[in-house]
């Protein structure tokens, strides 16, 4: 059993820590730490120029195999990547759905003509993704999705009516990609198509979704007539589904130990603030501060256990419970620092609602138990296949 | 032994409810929180055609003189529709001035009250916290009078109040003064002070030799007076809390039994029915407790408690009622799922003021160690109880 | 709203605690305070005898109609001897099954010779009963009810063939009400008859069942062909479901004040404890006595809205979390007394494993979140019938 | 970056988890569990066909000079069969003496040790507490060496022990002492005590005026090297935590899989699934930590991690690890329902286990106190630790 890393990843890690250094300067200072969960919508043609920069220094797509100009990065050296680039203060990756959904996907399933078209594009830091999966009757229950692919004939192409929610940076993407019904006929995850849209086009309107914090990362997608051709359906008709889920296997959990950075930098601050304002002396309060850190360093080593894991990707026990442990962590750290910010916690300084950092955690991570995931659809998965219990009779309505 | 509403306390129930459900909706809650969380029209059709701001206060001064139990009916009701009135500041004053000894001030003040003027207590800066340490205006002697300077936070509806009943410490004796200080005095800055949760109405004071004659310091030895008008506060603020995780409750009922996924009302869930439980048993757990506390905050009133069994009572509720609310509330954003996060619907709003109230006068877990100070460390007050409700 | 007892309840309160002062003396201070929960088996005989003393006193079934000896007393007169009760370390009640549940049941279902057969012994003290529902197979599901009652032409009887457990002091009864399936080819609620039974018969077995504590205060009880008289059935045939739902009903909670005070007892003792051994100086330990206390308030409060509640006995509110409430108080609490007792909590003094107070109730209130309904069929009751969430599909397995 | 069991490793699991599955069955547990809690034939088989005794013992002292993680892999496998054996005292004895310098005494012991020699550390009368404060026995001075009086309660297996290693505070110098006192020393009373948790093998430690050789002194300057030897039986016993709370998840699962009800298996009620999964997850995060622990461990003892670094895994594991235990061996018995409180079902035996860990050495809230510490009152160590596992 071996918690290091050895010297190899080490001197990669230097590497990737110097060029991040080197590059975070000038222009992108500015840029430093900005654009994460929440601040999503903050310096974006700044972190479009910043994606590119990272482009030219190879470091986009580092886990694509070299054909298509990746590094064909091992897992350590992913790890190591996004860790640093957290540490360093990178940016929020506007390229990352691109980079960890699209590309796998078309490298798994797509055609070579797709690969030729939309592989070289997110590799570039030039053309950036955006995801059209849930929908306001799919959201648990992904499979119940309504929007309809119909071929138009005369057109040769597929026209798309619908909507679709939940899409974060819409309004900020070249491209989406859309699960959606091809066989009416067909319910369920039967009869659906995973196809690669154009965002600029007649027949797509965004709409923003304001959340409680008052900004806006999410948006609705409508699609009345919008299209794309045929060769720009990944995999067969009716068998989107099947690219889908595939999509999800592709998350071996690379990114967990760099989302752990940033929570880190989190807690340091609520550390910070606590011996700062007598909160550390409050025992019921050093209590939860200290649950907080066990609660952090648990989410490391079951990352490390899940990056260690069999060699052939299957999703080890560990990897089951991932998404309810961090996003139950998170909340709590949430709540945590309004309590340690105490009658402060209230006070909003900016006009009309400009939050501080903590504020927005602490609305904003009322999110992580529900998005991707809910609490309650993760319990089913852990008990359905982790301890192969029952499934959830589906009902009627 | 009837621990339920006399039938005058059901009708009063009953009409705030029916009054709140059509003057104080969502809209009506959602304008007010984008400027100073006050409707100033409703609080004045409230004074007009209920006459909340009159029920503690006596007859004599030209109350309703009811109780408590009275108060925690309307706040209950308020707290479930987020009511943007300045009734919380009007009660509180109320309820402090009614501990000072007779005089014109008080008489002045009460009469006021009883007709709807806005008077804000202002009692701390809050820095760290709420007790008594946090009182930061200080009052010298002056040939005339005093002079008071310092500064004040949550003090609730304070830039709307025309009279604010200042908290200071005396530089002379060390001892807390309430003085009464008409909000356009010279020296006086009030603010409205923006919140996370914005439903609520906050003001900074801010003091710079502010003069104040004799005639109106209303008591010049208020510090346990401030700790029994504080458990009152916090009783009421409990009672909001009730109504807060009621709504909530009601709302997570409604939306999952309409939300229908994998083909079922996600409300056909064991996961979401259990959520549901325990929702009501944290809900009506407080309810129970926010009556004995509203009961004996009568006792007290009518000086057949003591300070300490108020202080154990206003305590036990805030802890529950704390707890309850923002449980109730922050998992009702879970039951609605993707939805809960959004600023469109309500629920939302009830999270916010939830999280606001738990931590208004203290945090939970800070009332609880003061029930195990009367326990623990002071002679016991479990046993013996027996019959004692 | 009325917190007080009036002048009237308060003299009725002297009256009882002077009684029970007077009478628990002599031959009955040896049992103050015992025979509650987890020491039902001490004392019987000396138990049996002191319900004869109650008995000569009046105070058995102050509830019933004065026709049938009892005393027709108020709610507030039933929760005040119970309160009283409980005070003076009367010890726990061996006639409480007849007095709350058998004698209810023959007045509200039962014939005029029933009544007279049964309702005088109980009134007595003299013939004592416990309760034969719950089977291996029907626990939370009570209505899949196996055990058979069979019309014995020639012998012009009832024959029961079957299993009853969890049944409390069979050993020490001299009657058993049995719900009982009538009609083989019904099932669930329906074809159940509900029978009065002599325990001192052949075709009765009695089992004790040992628990994690070593001792057993339940029974199971094995019918094979033991039998009751046609006139024994209570209500018609196939008609015992009603009959058993509705003794469920008289439960109003005249006792959970009586209980609370068993629980004060006991919280009082883990103070005591926490000032002697300094545990009262542990922050942690300080939070969860607070806890302690308030929530032992809180069942009080709770209790007096659902005995001040509406006069038709309809189920309020707070009676339907009165069971979730109390049951997880107390398991807490046993979790607490260990916890305040730190290391002691281990030793146990007398061999082979004689627990003391506090270890037994940890040990005990495991089982409060499960007999009488399990925390899971609680929650399910206040989702379906205070929320009026949709209910619980069946199985057909 | 490997953080999994090497081939050696799983084989050590796999074969423990056979062998046990064998020989530690629930009869003879409870076979044990009504005497004192041993199985002397068992551990004798453990000691010539496993060895497991010889696991933490340097190959120079004729030990298999494996690590913390070996031994944390065969505690999770005992913990899981609540194997009635001296192991732990075993183990945390060679732990002990390998923190003394070298020495015809240490060498001795070790090879005793070596050849499954059963000692136990004698360390504390665990009066209230677990710290060195509890420290009874006192050691005098005398011309022949030292005088050892007082009591140690929670002697593991030490009514068993060949040698009791005695943990002992100087009159003189008021340093804490490690002395070799032979079970049969005039003045020494060893008597085995019965616990709430039947199947750990406890006793208590009576001296009245023994005599102890300056030869017999392996140590007197033990006090920093006694917290390190806690901590590492800390992590061993996160170790049994671990293995019990997954023991008691899977009889669990299996029961509820079985059990029918309402025309389902019980396992088919979402309220059950989640439990069971929460029971998952927090078995699951123990056992991350345990690693990362057991790993530390391993690393302090080759000099490549810090006293203070092994401090915070230990307690980080404890608070972890106790929690988990007793929440899944609660919950087990819940799930299990009626037949749970059986003396007839294994579950209570988990159960009881469960409680008794989670309180031997510090209850989770005190190593939660202890992180506090290291984290608000010295300089902090959450910072900077990105990449440093």
């Amino acid at each position: 059993m071996q918690l290091d890393f050895n010297a190899a990843d080490e001197q990669f890690r230097a590497e990737v820590a110097d060029w991040l250094q080197a590059n975070l300067q000038g222009e992108f200072a500015a840029i430093r730490g900005r654009g994460g969960p929440g601040d999503e919508h903050h310096f974006v043609a700044e972190r479009k120029v910043w994606e590119q920069r990272l482009a030219e220094g190879g470091w986009t797509c580092i886990g694509w195999p070299t054909a298509w100009g990746g590094r064909g990065a091992t897992i350590e050296q992913q790890v190591i990547f996004h860790e640093e680039y957290a540490r360093a203060g990178g940016p929020g990756r506007l390229g990352h759905i691109g980079e960890t959904l699209t590309g796998p996907t078309l490298l798994a399933f797509g055609s070579d003509a797709q690969k030729q078209r939309f592989l070289p594009g997110i590799r570039a830091g030039q053309e950036f993704w955006c995801q059209g999966y849930s929908e306001p009757s799919a959201g648990s229950d992904l499979s119940n999705i309504k929007t309809r692919a119909q071929w138009d004939e005369d057109a040769g192409k597929w026209r798309f009516y619908g909507q679709k929610v939940w899409t974060s940076l819409a309004h900020e993407s070249d491209f989406i990609f859309v699960l959606a019904r091809t066989n009416p006929e067909l319910s369920g995850h039967r009869g659906l198509g995973f196809f690669l849209l154009p965002l600029a086009q007649d027949g797509i309107e965004i709409r923003p979704i304001t959340q409680l914090t008052g900004t806006a990362e999410f948006n609705e997608v409508f699609f009345d007539g919008a299209c794309c051709d045929a060769e720009d359906l990944v995999g067969e008709v009716d068998d989107g589904w099947r690219v889908a889920m595939g999509l999800l296997g592709f998350e071996r959990g690379v990114s967990t130990l760099g989302q752990q950075m940033l929570f880190q930098v989190e807690l340091d601050e609520i550390v910070r603030i606590a011996r700062a304002n007598g909160a550390a002396r409050e025992p019921a309060l050093r209590q939860r501060i200290a649950e907080a850190h066990i609660g952090l360093r648990t989410l490391r080593y079951n990352s490390l256990r899940m990056l260690s894991g069999a060699d052939d990707g299957s999703l080890s026990r560990e990897a089951m419970i991932y998404k309810l442990a961090w996003s139950n962590w998170h909340r709590n750290l949430g709540k945590l620092a309004m309590d340690v910010l105490g009658p402060d916690a209230e006070v909003v300084e900016g006009a009309p609602y400009e939050l501080n950092r903590l504020q927005s955690l602490f609305l904003f991570t009322r999110a992580d138990t529900i998005y991707g995931g809910t609490n309650q659809i993760q319990r089913n998965l852990i008990a359905e296949r982790a301890l192969g219990m029952p499934r959830e009779p589906r009902g009627n309505q | 032994m009837k621990f339920r509403f006399t039938d005058e306390q059901s009708m009063l129930q009953e009409t705030a409810s029916r009054f709140l459900e059509e003057h104080s909706s969502s809209a009506v809650v959602r304008a007010a929180a984008v400027t100073d969380g006050l409707d100033r029209a409703l609080w004045q059709r409230v004074v007009a055609e209920l006459g909340w701001q009159a029920i503690p206060i006596p007859e004599a001064d030209g109350g309703l003189d009811l109780g408590p139990v009275e108060l925690a009916i309307v706040f209950e009701q308020t707290g479930r529709r987020l009511t943007p009135t300045p009734h919380f500041a009007s009660a509180l004053s109320a309820l402090a001035v009614r501990t000072v000894p007779d005089g014109e001030a008080r008489q002045r003040l009460l009469a006021q009250l009883a007709e709807g003027a806005i008077c804000s207590l202002a009692h701390t800066d809050a820095r760290p916290h709420w007790g008594t340490e946090g009182v930061a205006i200080e009052a010298q002697a002056t040939p005339e009078g005093w002079s008071l300077s310092g500064a004040a936070r949550f003090v609730g509806a304070g830039h709307a109040a025309d009279e604010l009943l200042v908290v200071a410490r005396s530089t002379a004796s060390g001892k807390l003064m309430l003085c009464a200080v008409p909000a356009d005095s010279e020296g006086v800055t009030v603010t409205h002070q923006a919140t996370l949760d914005q439903s609520r109405s906050m003001a900074n004071l801010y003091c710079e030799g502010v003069h104040v004659g004799h005639s109106a310091v209303l008591c010049d030895d208020w510090e346990d007076s401030l700790a029994v008008v504080l458990n009152m506060g916090r009783i009421l603020v409990a009672a909001e809390q009730v109504g807060c995780a009621q709504a909530a409750l009601d709302m997570s009922v409604a939306y999952t039994g309409e939300r229908i996924q994998f083909g079922r009302t996600i409300a056909s869930f064991q996961a979401i029915k259990h959520k549901a439980a325990d929702m009501m048993l944290k809900t009506e757990s407080a309810r129970s407790l926010l009556y004995y506390a509203a009961c004996t905050a009568d006792a007290w009133l009518r000086g057949a408690a003591t300070a300490q069994a108020l202080e154990e009572a206003a305590h036990m509720v805030a802890s529950s009622a704390g707890d309850a609310a923002f449980f109730v509330a922050g998992t009702a954003i879970q039951l609605h799922g993707g939805v809960g996060i959004t600023e469109e619907y309500d629920v939302q709003l009830y999270f916010k003021r939830a999280r606001a109230l738990e931590s208004y006068l203290g945090r939970p877990d800070e009332s609880r160690a003061v029930i195990a100070g009367l326990l623990l460390d002071a002679p016991s007050v479990t046993g013996g109880q027996g019959h004692a409700a």
